[in-house]
Parts: C-alpha cells; structure tokens; sequence
C-alpha cells in the first residue's frame, strides 16, 4: 500500500475515472451520461499531464536563462489534442440528444428503450 | 505546503464530480461540471502545464459547457 | 523515402475538409470529388502494397523527425489493408451516388461525402501509422465520422443507435488512453517499436499487465465482440446501407488491427506472458462466433440479421488470433480481408432490395429473386461464403482457423468453427426459401425493377470479388506470412 | 444497467487500475522513463530544432505536427458530423419544432453596446495568444477558441439567423477548412525543402521562414478553429 500513497495523485484521478464510469453506466439521463464521459476523459486527460510533471518543475517554456529542471512537454502537447478530441465527440453527442429530444420527447435511456 | 495544495485540489475534484453524479438538476450538473474543469486548469497550472490549463479552461470550461447549455435549453432541465 | 506513404491518409482527410466548400449543394460534384479522391488512394496504396510485398515493411518519418522524436508511419503486410478499404470504399462510393438521392436529405449530401473521406483517411491513417498516439488520433476521426454517418440518414431510432455507439466508442477509447498513457509514463516513448524495446527492460509487472488488459479491452469494444457487442447491431442495421458495407466491413475491423499492432509491444516484455490473454481470447472468440450466429437465426429483419453475422465473424478472428498458431494467425489475417468483402457484398445487395422495394424483413421480402435477380444472386453468393463453401472467399479463412485449433491439439475449438458455420447455412437456407421459393408477400414485389446500374454494378462486382477471393487466397496468404511469422514467432 | 452489474463493472475498472498505477514511476519523479527519453531531447535540443521557446508548441507544429493535423480534422469532421444530424430534412424548412432559445432571442442594449466596444479587444487579445504561442503559453487552438466567442458575441449582436448569416456561407465553408489548407501549404512546402512532408528547414539562415511556417499553420488553426466553433455553436442554438 506504500506504493500507493505515494501515487496518490494517480490514485485520485483512477477515482475520477470510475466516478465518471459510474455515471455513464448507471445514470439513465443521456445529458447525464455525457458529462459521465467528460469527467473520465478529463480524469485521464490529468493522470497524462501528471505523468510529465517534475519535482520543483517549471513549465516547459525555455527562453534564455531559464533554469530547470522543466516539465516534459510531450504530455502535455498530447492532453491539448485529446481536450479537442473530447470536445469534438461532446459536441457531436449533443447534437444526437437534441435529435433523440425532437424525435422521441425524452432523454432517459429506460423510457427511450420502451419507445424505439 | 505544495503536497497539501495538491491533496486540498484532488479532493476538491473527487467532491465535485460526486456533486455532478448526484444532482438532479441538469442545469446545476453542468454548472458544477464547468467548475471541475476549472480547478483542473488551476491544478495543471500549478504542475507547470500552462498550455493545457489555458486550453482546458477555454475549451472544457467554456465551450463545453456552452454546448451542454444550449443543448438544455433545447430539452428539459431535470433528470428523472 | 516513399511519399505516397503519409500522402495516402493526407490527401483525403484534407479533400473530405474542402468538400462542402467545393461542392456547395452539388452532389454530382460532390461525389465526383469523393471518387477521384478514393481512387487517388487506391493507386498510392496499390503501390505501397507492390513494395511491400517485393521489399518487405518501410517506414517513413514524417517531417524527417527520426524515430522517437517524431511520428514514423510503417507500412507492413497488416498495413495492405489499406488497399482493400481503399477498393470497398470507391464501390461504396460509385453505389451511394443513387442510393442517397432519394435516402438522404439533400442539405446534407455534401457533408456524407465529407464525412466518408474523412473516414477513408482516418482508417488508412490508422493501418499506416506506428505511432501510439497517432494511431489514437486516426482512431478518434474514423470514431467521429463512423458516429455521425450511423445518424445521417435520420428517423426515429438512428440519433439513438448512433449515440449509443458514440457511448461505446468513447469509453473504450478513453480507456485506451489511459492505457496509452501508462505506457508513456514507463517508456518515456510512443514510437511502438521503440516502446517495444523498452518495455522489454520494464520490471514492474502490474502496470504492463494493466496496459495490455486495458488495450485488448479497449480494442474488443471497438470490433464488437460478444460480451461487449451491444452498440453494434443497431448501429450496423439502422444506418444507411452504403454505411454499414462501410461499417461492418470495415471500421470493426480497425478494432483488430489494432490488437495486431499492440501484441507486438508486450511480445518481448519479460514482466508479462501473452499466453493467458491469447487462451482468453480464443474462448472470447469461440463464444462469439456461436453467440453471433445464434442470435442472427433469430432476426427477421436483414440487416439485423447481417449486422449479428459480423458479430459471429469477428468472433472467428478473434478466435484465430487467440489460437496464435501460424496457421490459425493465417487464417484470421485473411479472415479480415475477406470478410470485409463478403460484408460489403451482403449488405450493398441487401440495401439495393430495401431500396428498390421498401421492404426490408425476410417475410416482406418473399419473391424478390424472380423481380431482381442479379441484386439475388450477388447476396446468395455472399450469403454462401458467409457460411464458408469452398471456393467463395469465407472458406480459407475458417479453414486455416480450424487447421490452426487442430494443430495446437484443440479440436473443440475447430468443432466450434464448424457449428458456428452450419448455424450460419440455416439463415442462409432461410433466404433461398424466402427469396426463391416462397409466394411474394406483397402483390407489387413483382413489379419491383433491379436497382440502377451504378448500384448493381458494384454489387456484382463485389460479388465476383468473393468468388475470386475463394480461388485466389494464396496471394494475401502469401502476402501476409512474413507477418504471420514475426507474430507467431515473438512469443 | 442492473445494479449488480454496475459494482461488478466498477470494480474490473477499478482494482486493476489502482494496482497498475500504484507501481508506476512516481509522478515527478526526475529519472522517470518519462523525463530521460524523448522528453530529455526535447528540452535540451527543442530550441535548435524547432526555434519555439515553448516546447510545447514545439512539439504541437514540428515533432509531432501529424497528430495536430489529425486533430484539427477531429473537429472539423465534428462540424461535418453535427450540421449532417442536425440540418432540415426538408430544403428549406426547419429541423426544430421545439421551444428553447431560438434565433429570436432578444440581445439588451446595453449588452449590445459592450459587445461592440469591447470586440477589437478581445480579438486582439485572440491574435496574441495565436502569434505569441510559440514563446509563451498559447498558440493556434487556444487563441482560436477566443476569437470563436468573439464571433459567437458577434453573431448575436450582428447577425439575425439564417437569412443574414454573419459571414457569406461559401466564405465560411472555406474558412471552417483554414486549418487542414494551412497544414496542406506548410506540408507541401516543407516537402519541397526538405524532402519530407511537413518537415521545416533547419538551415540557420532560414529561421524566419521556419518561424513563418509555424504562424502559418498557428493562424489557419486559429481561424479554422474560430470558424468551428462558431458553427457548432450556430447549428446547436438552431439557427
């Protein structure tokens, strides 16, 4: 359990993970269920940038005279592409439930079942 | 007095996105969900990702939530 | 350096971007367009598939940037892939110019062709790539483009089907992700040969076993297999028929290829053992291809029933990969190749009766082989090597599957092969009856007229492609055995 | 999903999860794989190679400018996906019957006036975070997303639904396409200079022209990305 405690910041973002699991599977909101999605993909969004973070660290813009140590900067050029990614699939996502709202007149996922 | 800032941020996002689970209230799941964003972007900040954060409050707080109001305004507002 | 490499995912993912600002409401424009673009695609991967096949696998790095640094993309045998999604895609193509004018609203012809570009570039962007995250990127385009075309056509239940999709796709891919991830903060690295090579000196085990147990997990959402199908049969039954040759055929397939392209990574890490997962998933697949084919018995409706078989198909990949022999690896690498053409097949013929007739179960349907018999034809002969006759193209892959769970001394697994076949010959006995041999249902369905030519032509035209493939297997056989051996050997 | 089902689903996502991670290097951890590899080379040689002092735009435009590509036709093909679902079924008519805040909505005077003063700002604002983005915090999408909520503030104070959209539609559909035909210039220029697509040369004597290159393809994203966003905004709200 050492091990743990001290990635403790993983830890917590594996938590975020699963809270947003818990929200897609369980809730039957489809609004719901998308801010579910959004809280896991940010969850893992931190777990990444946490990765390339560095004790005493600074960000990783290096003008002249700037001393160490930095941050590593490739997770976080990967997280600003998957926050786009993430908005793109939201995006496309409200746009089915506004869709589903028009064509069936509810968002909740056991009334949708019983209407298809 | 970092560690402690970083344990007081983590909690505060476990807290929030528990508050997003639980709320009946689409429009207030929203809100809160934006306001996890931004403590996100604060703890990014603070991990020396600025970049990110600056993205994160501009697209996951903003737009995102923009999105996901608008598209309330076009349903309904409660969860049943 | 080849630059018909990185030009093969560029060139379309940029004329899918530029296509509703060229063709404005033009849809022959549009269309044109879509085509010259796919067959641009079709030459530049026909010659990388000729290189590969004469020189073995290349890479190209993009910007220069050598390997780590920068984004390598690599052609291998997998990658020839490439050329087949390329050709299904310009029949789809030259079959949807007909096919959307009456299926879809015109505002939205423009972007269908946008969005299928887009989805052309993404898959050969993912085959091409050898990068963990570039292929993440690849994969969120197909993602997003597949999402939206499951709703194009509109109707009640289409905005549902493609939101549960979306649901499924993104959790499997934030999963992956994070997988991803996990693999950067142990490697340092994304280039997948240099991650390779690094995680060979990893100790610590549970976070490689993490990393593959999420990728696998992650990629079997993605192809659809049993457990972990829910998303798919709606999704491959609602969308418009052009999008579910696209679908099935193709984009679950990525789920695969995926699988293909991660295994390598953990082959020669010393903290983890492929074996267990290899056992799991010949089990995984053994269940689906029975499952898969059960539950399409039972379908009435066509493309239900033809979305279930691919469940049941993409089972006997699976389970050839789990059997991991170099026979049964055969087997499944040329089980995704022809697989996607008799997928093609069935559902181009089965969209061309539902479009000719409006009809769309088994019992509306009776009748229709005396109204369009060549559009029957071309989905018997799919139907047939469905069910794995020889000579049609369903036989080698299911042959060298079952060969494969002989020679590994598994011949349960092999039983299982042919039960799921004879299963899948009942639906097929099922449509002879209904389409031949059953008065028609409806009065007008001998009335109805085969569909135009540019729809028949790539049906029949696919429908020749199964037979050949049937004859000809020792070309991808032949192709695909330097890779069948470095994967069957890294273990 | 059955409640059973739920906890059984949590728990195969949560254990494996917490026993994967709590063996991983320690986050901040200077030795760390993720520190002495590539990211080593990109701090100590970034500014050599590429001539951005933020590392991250470095690696965003140069090392790895493929992936960027493919993101901004993420969402572009987002914009594909939500006009596809969501425009008329019929030419002409409305995809919406349903009361929300539709084109009409009244935007107050006052709220007008602010808009319209403090606009040049804002997008000023915008331009510096796109042009600035290779020395500080920023760059094309960040500063894209600003100029996009100018936009939207401006469609609401100019524009007045679908008959006078705030930009000619034929303009719009090329600038939605700004970002993926700025990577097409760049791509195929750095192709023709040094052999590889999207490559930049790395002569000394060419670093103005490699530093234009990087704000060409930081202002189509910026552009292409205001645009986007725009029109999602546009197609969500209905008009």
């Amino acid at each position: 359990m050492d091990d743990l405690w001290g990635n403790i910041d993983y830890a917590a973002f594996v938590g975020l993970f699963c809270i947003g699991l818990y929200v897609v599977v369980a809730k039957q909101n489809l609004i719901k269920k998308l801010l579910g999605l959004n809280i896991m993909e940010t969850a893992v969004f931190a777990f990444i940038v946490t990765s390339g973070m560095v004790d005493g660290g600074t960000a990783p813009i290096i003008g002249p005279g700037a001393t160490g140590p930095f941050a590593s900067p490739l997770p976080h050029a990967l997280i600003v592409t998957g926050i786009v990614v993430a908005v793109s699939i939201t995006a496309l996502a409200l746009s089915l439930i506004v869709e589903i709202y028009r064509q069936c007149g509810t968002l909740e996922a056991d009334e949708l079942k019983g209407a298809e | 007095m970092s560690q402690a800032f970083d344990l007081v941020m983590l909690a505060l996002l476990i807290a929030m996105a528990l508050a997003v689970a639980r709320s009946k209230d689409l429009l207030a799941a929203a809100i809160i969900f934006s306001g996890y964003s931004l403590v996100m972007c604060l703890l990014w900040q603070h991990r020396g990702a600025p970049d990110v954060a600056m993205t994160e409050a501009a697209i996951g707080a903003g737009v995102t939530t923009i999105l996901v109001l608008l598209a309330i305004g076009r349903t309904r507002r409660r969860e049943k | 350096m080849s630059h018909w490499l990185p030009l093969a995912a560029f060139v379309p993912l940029v004329a899918g971007a530029l296509t509703p600002a060229m063709a404005r409401g033009r849809p022959g424009l549009a269309r044109g367009w879509a085509l010259a673009v796919t067959a641009f695609c079709t030459f530049a991967t026909a010659a990388l598939t000729r290189r590969v096949a004469l020189e073995g696998p290349f890479s190209y790095a993009m910007g220069a940037w050598a390997a780590p640094l920068g984004i390598e993309l690599r052609f291998d045998e997998f990658s020839a892939a490439s050329l087949f999604i390329c050709v299904i895609m310009l029949l789809v193509l030259v079959y949807s110019g007909p096919y959307v004018r009456r299926a879809l609203p015109a505002t939205r012809i423009d972007w269908y062709y946008s969005l299928l570009l887009i989805n052309l570039g993404g898959m050969i962007g993912f085959v091409i790539t050898g990068d963990l995250f570039n292929l993440f990127v690849f994969m969120e385009l197909v993602a997003v483009s597949s999402y939206a075309l499951v709703a194009v056509g509109g109707g009640r239940t289409a905005a549902l089907a493609a939101f549960k999709y979306l649901v499924a796709g993104a959790v499997s891919s934030v999963l992956i992700l994070f997988c991803i991830g996990v693999l950067h903060a142990l490697t340092g690295s994304l280039n997948m040969a240099d991650v390779a090579r690094r995680l060979a000196t990893v100790e610590s085990r549970p976070p490689v076993l993490l990393a593959l147990a999420g990728l696998t997990a992650g990629f079997l959402v993605k192809a659809g297999l049993f457990p972990v199908h829910v998303w798919l049969p709606d999704a491959h039954a609602i969308a418009p028929s052009p999008i579910n040759a696209v679908s099935s055929a193709l984009v679950v397939k990525l789920g695969i290829i995926g699988l293909l392209r991660i295994f390598p990574l953990f082959a020669a890490a010393g903290a983890v053992s492929l074996a267990p997962l290899f056992e799991a998933l010949a089990w995984l697949g053994a269940i689906s291809v029975l499952a898969g084919a059960f539950f399409a018995l039972f379908q009435e409706d066509i493309k239900l029933m033809l979305a279930y078989s691919t469940i049941s198909n993409i089972g006997y990949i699976v389970l050839g990969l789990g059997l991991a022999g170099e026979l049964a690896l055969t087997g499944a690498g040329v089980h995704i190749l022809n697989h996607a053409l008799i997928k093609a097949t069935l559902f181009l013929a089965a969209g061309a009766m539902i479009h000719q007739s409006g009809h769309r179960t088994l019992h509306d349907l009776r009748g229709i082989g005396r109204a369009m018999p060549w559009t029957t034809l071309a989905l018997l002969i799919g139907a047939l090597s469905i069910v794995g006759l020889p000579p049609t193209a369903g036989f080698p892959g299911k042959w060298y599957i079952a060969l494969g769970a002989l020679e590994s001394g598994r011949p349960g697994f092999a039983v299982v092969v042919l039960v799921g076949a004879l299963i899948i010959f009942i639906y097929f006995a099922r449509m002879l009856n209904a389409f031949y041999f059953r008065a028609p249902s409806h009065k007008e369905m001998l009335g109805v007229s085969e569909a135009p030519a540019s729809m028949l032509g790539p049906v029949l035209l696919l429908g020749a492609l199964c037979v050949l493939g049937g004859l000809l297997t020792h070309w991808p056989v032949a192709l695909i055995a330097p890779a069948v051996g470095r994967l069957a050997g890294g273990e | 999903m059955k409640k059973p089902l739920v906890a059984v689903t949590l728990a195969a996502a949560a254990v494996p999860m917490l026993i994967g991670v709590a063996a991983l290097p320690r986050p901040g951890d200077p030795t760390a794989p993720a520190h002495t590899h590539v990211a080593a080379h990109y701090i100590e040689a970034g500014a050599r190679e590429t001539g951005a002092d933020n590392r991250v735009t470095a690696v965003l435009l140069n090392y790895r400018a493929f992936d960027t590509f493919g993101e901004v036709l993420v969402i572009f093909a987002a914009l594909a996906a939500v006009i596809a679902v969501r425009s008329p079924a019929t030419p002409g008519g409305r995809a919406d019957d349903m009361p929300g805040p539709g084109p009409g909505l009244p935007i107050s005077p006052v709220v007008a006036f602010i808009i319209r003063l403090t606009a040049p700002f804002i997008a000023l604002f915008g331009a510096f975070v796109i042009f600035r983005g290779h020395v500080s915090p920023g760059g094309g999408f960040q500063g894209g997303v600003i100029l996009g909520a100018l936009l939207v503030l401006l469609s609401l104070v100019l524009g007045r639904g679908a008959e006078r959209p705030l930009l000619a539609v034929p303009l719009a559909r090329w600038l939605q396409a700004a970002a993926p035909l700025a990577f097409t210039g760049v791509g195929l220029l750095g192709l023709a200079l040094t052999g590889a697509l999207l490559g930049y040369p790395a002569e000394p004597e060419r670093h103005a022209l490699r530093e234009l290159m990087m704000i060409t393809l930081d202002v189509g994203i910026g552009i292409g990305g205001a645009m986007i966003i725009l029109g999602l905004f546009l197609e969500m709200r209905g008009d």
